[in-house]
């Protein structure tokens, strides 16, 4: 082999690093050549780029998302099955400190960043223009943009582990060992321009999705008569809007430390780390509740159609919501009670967190009296749903008691708090997500999945969990401390930490379960010829499934809320929400593009150029994002015409269209 | 000309494959799509703004972070601060001008207070560089203490988005000169301008914290 | 079928299981629920007080659910009412808000107070002593001002004596904890913190590093041993008698990263703690203290004792858990009244100097 | 051509500025004032430092308004629907100044009297 191999062997891919690293990347080699034969052999190059990587449809980018966000959540779980696997015993040697520390902070800031953050724009972009009866989203442009900014963040963070080394300072960052002195070499890097990165794009989806709910409803909605999902959409587009600048800022300035020699957060000439998890925060605790309100949101419509029932208390819920993401922003202290701001400060940040559970508790209690007196189905999403309140209520329940700051002096950053947000995280926001993803999963493809795989997949998910995350509480009492590869013997910690692996494991078996029902459902494809396969009450039931790519033929006309199932009970007529062929006018589309890629590639050169002070390639890349803004502001021809005709035939197919 | 508006209205449906949805409307308003731009800008400047409050939060806690080098005492210069606070407003109200005779319809007066409202950017621009460059001279670089790496990134940022304004502004003059004032190029002006007001706002709180105070 | 509410129950019997296993005898191993001092048997009553009020709600939450998903099922000849127009109750509503306000509240008003509470020294007739501590990458260098020795990874203290740990660090920022005794608090870089603990009967308790500092961090431990006062000044003298002094260049050597056991010292450089801290920022509150505008910010304690001042740089006024000397300043706005005295004074070019002392960990790029 | 595309103003919407720019100029006018108070106040000494402060912020914040109102139609939406962009807005106010504000106080040195 060339001796420059070696040489790019050795600092970048790192081989000499073991048998973990090298398997990686023979992992990744292999796979790249296999999905490229693959697209090669089935000539099936053009069709994804012209089928999806130029789309501005909202549906497929909502499924886009999902794909990745599926991707991302096996990445982070084989992650977190190497922690507990390392962890099981005391002083294992399966994976030594710098890999463990590689590994917890990858596991976090992809699950949190690019596990749930994709997941909860696939559903935004899935149901959010559906259930409003708009035709897309306020900037379809700008949302494939979004999409592909987080799709190479993505890809730029997990190249890190083969591509001169994972970040390795927790997902929290904290200077100063995040600082150069401390974290030198491209791992960090990484992690702040991915996190950059894929942060420009969330902000854009915030923007876009509160123009389009707040703008694009159909004719007669009101905000009051929007479906749950949707306001908790737009509740969680607040917390995007105001949070995210404050992560730009905290990465901006990090980077800067790191790449200028700047003294924000250094030790020395005056720099203050703790301004850092100050402005982290300011992020951090909204970006928790942006990512669990959503889920509410699926609750809400689960419960309600599985119930056979309108939601109970609609305006409490919807009060709770606002009031959620209002008071989210007065409480990131919390995440820093024992940095002594004062008793004072601790004391305001505390209470104002404590307030957070009274709308929290008003939701849980009318999503249970939404039941009461209903007809409970129990499908998949149902089964998510329900499985969903006591593991929050009892993660939420120990959130309470982390705000009491007194005692968070004894559970910080132990795995008291490990157990509490894997509860909210993976009780909340992944159970939702996957209750999300078998709700509207007929919507987006068109087929139902298959059911009996998918209950063992519930059953190994859930039980694995309690297994996996209830003896971490157990842990926290006898003083284990997070982030800590290994430990020794003797502390009582042995047993629960080995009960916490077997529960993990059972939880990678229940992923494994989904996938496979997931891969019989695609072989099987029992088609959903009703578009309504659930019995649903809201406005994209109402479309076949999937719905054509103009969505609406004419825009609907509502009155009041769950106005489908108004419809189905004789109580609307029909006509409010079908077209009649008279009213059918040629239909306005933005066109496809391949800019939003494009520019997201130069976004992934800029990135990669940055983490490895390349400048040239920054070079080129300010240059070509330049460009493409440029040519887009010249742009004027960025829409076509659906001719009445067309859709006339489209809607008589589908057997839609009114006298 | 204003007069014949309501004539206009409908002739103008289809002008230049411009669908108008709301003729009624103020002219930066009348495609569906521009209102919701609009909106969506408004938004994006709310975002902008918790950007720059974080920048300031950070420039306050590190203002007396000078770590015996030099503090904005010793470096501002009264005279030119103050001379760029007077370019920046004015060319806030150029900029507001070209907005009002967007609205009149004046294509030419339009691209004329635009190009004024770029140049004063221009000039404001080169003078804040000018500073930088005197403060690097000095020794007063971003890396000699933690007040100037906030100094510098703040008041740097906000000349970046000055920059941006100026070459997205001349983007604009070229599409006017070209098209005219119709519904779309309507918006874009009005976007640009509502930015460049933004900006004002920020360098007025620039003024006061980083430098009066800095003075004080 | 059934199946759903087992795992319910499961769920909830585990959780009790994992309290009793806690709060019976059995479970030696809870450290943070066998406290041997008096911050810990505060802390504990209030994670008990807290665990009560929040479970009178979730209880009765997880009940619920248990009866109406049984009870609701949609299967034919269930003869549960359906009434799917019921929709909405003021008088639920009132409950269910109402309810969870009152807890938030009780809780509230007992958090604050605990949180004010501590921030005084546990016990008040006995004198408190002050021990300095720093945390390096990877291990805990104690001092004690009033003895003059100084401890790595171990540390003595006199039982029945509120200690004040006085909390630094000169590496990435961890966080001091020693469950049994009390909660635990941040050591930074460029700061003071304080920490009041004390432990009520003899014996040897764990201590941890409880925030990520990299590779090392896994072997932060140290041991705490709490011995009678007598028995305290015994190690004292012996210490003073037979270990090494800790000469600058010694803790230059220490302060570079690397794991190592415990050891002790018979001196320390003076003023060593103070110097640490400047060095990484400390400087900048001292500087306040001078300034002008600094009204009211210091406030004599009655809690700290004489000693209490000393560890932190400046900040003469601290009794609480959490003050952070030696953070940035601006105290309101008067403060900035400062601003332009400060620019150059001699206090200032002084303590620059000190920067780079401690070269090896110094993260500038200067 | 250009004739049809030139869309002018709606005549309700802005009659008042149909003939002279009354609102910037006396917009203009305004923020120069603001600017001007403040300079004089801190180079002339003429009040204490705490004052002067505040004083300083306060012709800062009323030059939002200023720009907000008589430049940029901040309550305005051309007629396209409720003006969500000044709730927005508003709350974006409250926010930064919220973050700016409590950055301060849990930065600074908090002495509990005890
Ligand atoms: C989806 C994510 C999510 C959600 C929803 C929450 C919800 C809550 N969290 Fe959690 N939290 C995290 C994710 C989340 N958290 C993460 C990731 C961290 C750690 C980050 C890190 O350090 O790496 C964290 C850390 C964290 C801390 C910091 C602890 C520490 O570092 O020492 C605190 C402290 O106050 C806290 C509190 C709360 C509270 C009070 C809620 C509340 O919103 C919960 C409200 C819900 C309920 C209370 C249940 C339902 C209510 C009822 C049934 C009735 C009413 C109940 C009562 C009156 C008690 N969380
Ligand atoms: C949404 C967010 C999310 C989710 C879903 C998870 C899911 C899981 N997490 Fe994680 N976790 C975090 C967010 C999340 N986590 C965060 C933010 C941190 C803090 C990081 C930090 O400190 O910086 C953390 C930290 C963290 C720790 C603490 C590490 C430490 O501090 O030392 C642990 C330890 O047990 C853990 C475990 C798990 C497990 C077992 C799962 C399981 O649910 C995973 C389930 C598994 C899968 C879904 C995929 C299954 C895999 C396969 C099918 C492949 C099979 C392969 C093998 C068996 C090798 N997580
Ligand atoms: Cu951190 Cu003070
Ligand atoms: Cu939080």
């Amino acid at each position: 082999m060339p001796a420059w191999f070696h040489q790019f062997a050795d600092k970048y891919l790192m081989w000499q690093e073991g048998p973990l690293i090298m398997g990686s990347d023979v992992l990744i080699l292999l796979a790249s050549i296999g999905i490229i034969f693959t697209l090669t052999y089935f000539k099936k190059w053009g069709w994804l780029w012209r089928e999806w990587i130029v789309t501005v449809d909202h549906k497929k980018i909502g499924i886009m998302y999902m794909i990745a966000a599926i991707l991302m959540l096996f990445r982070g779980g084989v992650d977190a099955e190497l922690m507990r696997t390392q962890l099981a015993l005391p002083n294992m040697h399966f994976l030594n400190a710098e890999h463990y520390d590689e590994i917890f902070t990858t596991h976090g800031t992809i699950m949190i960043l690019f596990m749930a953050m994709p997941f909860i724009f696939a559903l935004f972009n899935v149901a959010v223009p559906l259930q409003i009866g708009a035709r897309d989203v306020a900037f379809p442009y700008v949302n494939a943009i979004s999409f592909w900014l987080f799709f190479l963040a993505a890809l730029l963070l997990n190249i890190s582990f083969v591509l001169g080394g994972s970040p390795n300072a927790g997902w929290t960052s904290y200077p100063p060992l995040s600082e150069l002195g401390f974290s030198p070499g491209p791992g960090e890097n990484y992690y702040l321009l991915a996190l950059q990165i894929t942060g420009i794009g969330s902000i854009a989806t915030g923007i876009n999705f509160m123009v389009t709910i707040l703008r694009m409803r159909a004719k007669g909605m009101r905000l009051m008569d929007m479906p749950l999902f949707t306001w908790s959409v737009l509740a969680a587009c607040v917390l995007i809007i105001f949070a995210f600048p404050a992560l730009t800022v905290a990465l901006a300035l990090l980077l800067l430390d790191r790449v200028l020699g700047t003294h924000f957060f250094t030790m020395l000439h005056g720099g203050n780390p703790m301004m850092f998890i100050n402005l982290f925060w300011i992020w951090g605790h909204p970006e928790v509740y942006i990512v669990i309100l959503p889920a509410f949101g699926v609750f809400s419509e689960v419960i309600a159609t599985f119930s056979k029932k309108p939601i109970f208390g609609y305006k409490s819920m919807v009060f709770a919501l606002m009031a959620i993401s209002i008071v989210g922003f007065v409480t990131w202290v919390h995440h820093f009670f024992t940095m002594g701001s004062g008793a004072d400060v601790n004391t305001f940040f505390a209470i104002a967190t404590m307030i957070i559970a009274i709308p929290t508790g008003v939701k849980v209690f009318n999503w249970l009296f939404t039941m009461y007196r209903g007809r409970i189905r129990m499908t998949l999403p149902m089964m998510w749903t329900i499985a969903f309140i006591p593991c929050f209520a009892i993660g939420g329940a120990t959130g309470v008691m982390l705000a009491v700051a007194p005692a968070d002096y004894q559970y910080h950053n132990s795995y008291f708090l490990i157990a509490h947000f894997h509860q909210v995280l993976i009780g909340g926001t992944v159970f939702g997500m996957f209750a999300g993803m078998y709700y509207w999963w007929p919507k987006m493809f068109g087929f139902m999945l298959p059911d009996k795989l998918g209950k063992w997949a519930f059953w190994f998910f859930n039980i694995g969990f309690y297994v996996c995350f209830l003896p971490q509480y157990a842990l926290g009492f006898m003083g284990m401390t997070r982030r800590i590869y290994t430990y020794p013997s003797g502390l009582g910690w042995t047993v629960p930490n080995f009960i916490s692996t077997i529960g993990a494991y059972a939880m990678g078996v229940g992923f494994i379960f989904m996938v496979a029902q997931i891969v019989q459902g695609i072989i099987e494809r029992k088609l959903d010829v009703t578009g309504d396969p659930w019995d649903g009450r809201t406005l994209e039931w109402s479309l076949p499934s999937p719905a054509p790519h103009y969505n609406f033929a004419t825009i609907p006309t509502v009155s009041g809320r769950d106005v489908w199932w108004a419809v189905k009970q004789g109580e609307l007529p029909k006509s409010s929400l079908f077209p009649a062929k008279k009213d059918v006018k040629p239909i306005h589309m933005p066109k496809s593009s391949g800019r939003p890629f494009i520019l997201s590639v130069f976004f992934f050169i800029g990135g990669v150029g940055l983490v490895f002070g390349l400048l040239p390639l920054d070079i080129i890349a300010g240059l070509g994002v330049a460009f493409c803004l440029f040519r887009r502001s010249f742009e004027y021809d960025t829409d076509y015409y659906i001719p009445v005709d067309e859709v006339v035939e489209t809607e008589t197919t589908l057997g839609r269209l009114q006298a | 000309m204003s007069s014949s508006v309501a004539a206009s209205h409908h002739a103008a449906h289809h002008a230049e494959g411009i669908h108008v949805d709301h003729p009624e409307r103020s002219v930066e308003y009348q495609t569906e799509d521009g209102s919701l731009k609009i909106l969506g800008f408004w938004i994006f400047l709310a975002t902008d703004m918790i950007l720059f409050a974080c920048l300031f939060a950070m420039f306050v806690v590190l203002r007396t972070h000078i770590d015996g080098g030099p503090s904005g005492k010793q470096l501002f210069d009264v005279t030119g601060f103050t001379e760029e606070t007077f370019i920046l407003l004015t060319s806030s109200f150029t900029g507001g001008i070209a907005t009002f005779e967007m609205h009149r319809g004046k294509k030419g007066r339009v691209i004329g207070w635009l190009i004024l409202t770029a140049l004063l950017g221009l000039s404001f621009v080169g003078l804040e560089l000018k500073e930088f460059i005197h403060y690097a001279h000095i020794g007063a670089t971003i890396q000699r203490s933690a007040f100037l790496s906030a100094f510098f990134t703040l008041v740097g940022t906000h000349g970046c988005h000055v920059s941006v304004g100026i070459l997205w502004m001349t983007s604009i003059i070229l599409q006017v000169a070209k098209r005219g004032i119709n519904p779309i190029t309507a918006r874009k002006v009005f976007i640009v301008n509502l930015y460049w007001h933004f900006l004002d706002v920020v360098w007025v709180f620039l003024f006061t914290v980083v430098y009066l105070m800095g003075v004080m | 079928m059934n199946r759903l509410k087992r795992t319910r129950i499961g769920s909830v019997t585990a959780l009790a299981l994992v309290m009793m296993l806690g709060l019976t005898g059995c479970g030696r191993q809870y450290i943070v629920l066998n406290p041997a001092g008096p911050v810990g048997k505060t802390e504990l009553h209030l994670i008990i007080l807290s665990a009560i009020l929040v479970g009178i709600v979730i209880v009765p939450v997880l009940i619920l659910l248990a009866i109406i998903v049984t009870r609701f099922r949609d299967k034919p000849g269930n003869k549960a009412p359906y009434d799917p127009t019921w929709t909405d109750s003021k008088a639920l509503e009132f409950v269910w808000w109402g309810i969870p306000i009152i807890i938030i509240g009780v809780l509230g008003f007992f958090t604050a107070k605990t949180t004010f509470a501590l921030t005084k020294p546990p016990e008040n007739n006995v004198k408190p002593m002050t021990i300095e501590v720093t945390s390096l990458d990877w291990k805990w260098l104690f001092q004690y001002p009033g003895q003059g020795v100084a401890t790595v990874n171990y540390v003595n203290i006199p039982e029945g004596v509120p200690i004040q740990f006085v909390l630094t660090a000169d590496a990435p920022m961890n966080s001091f904890w020693i469950p049994q005794l009390g909660g635990q608090e941040y050591t930074m870089p460029g700061m003071a913190m304080r920490l009041w603990l004390q432990a009520d009967k003899p014996g040897s308790y764990q201590g941890y590093g409880a925030n990520f500092t990299g590779k090392g961090f896994a072997h932060m431990a140290f041991t705490v041993n709490a011995e009678s006062q007598s028995d305290f000044n015994r190690w004292v003298q012996q210490v003073k008698q037979t270990s090494p002094a800790l000469t600058m260049a010694g803790y230059q050597k220490l302060a570079k990263p690397s794991v190592v056991g415990q050891s002790s010292y018979s001196s320390f450089p003076p003023g060593l703690f103070n110097q640490v801290v400047d060095q990484n920022g400390g400087k900048y509150m001292k500087n306040m203290n001078n300034m002008p505008g600094m009204n009211g910010a210091s406030n004599q304690t009655t809690g700290g004792s004489s000693d209490a001042g000393r560890g932190a740089s400046g900040s003469s006024g601290s009794g609480g858990t959490s003050n952070m000397a030696g953070m940035s300043n601006m105290a309101g706005m008067s403060n900035m009244a400062g601003t332009s005295n400060m620019a150059g004074t001699s206090n200032m070019a002084g303590t620059s100097n000190m920067a780079g002392m401690t070269m090896n960990n110094s993260n500038s790029s200067n | 051509m250009a004739e049809h595309a030139s869309q002018p103003v709606n005549q309700q919407e802005h009659a008042h500025e149909a003939r002279f720019p009354w609102q910037y100029v006396i917009g203009f006018v305004l923020s120069l004032i603001l600017t001007i108070i403040p300079l004089e106040l801190v180079l002339h000494h003429v009040i204490p430092l705490s004052p002067l402060t505040w004083a300083a912020l306060a012709c800062a914040v009323l030059q939002i308004f200023v720009q907000l109102f008589l430049f940029m139609h901040f309550t305005s939406t051309g007629g396209s629907g409720p003006a969500y962009h000044s709730v927005t807005l508003t709350i974006g106010f409250l926010f930064a100044f919220l973050f700016v504000g409590a950055s301060i106080w849990i930065m600074t040195f908090n002495n509990i009297a005890s």
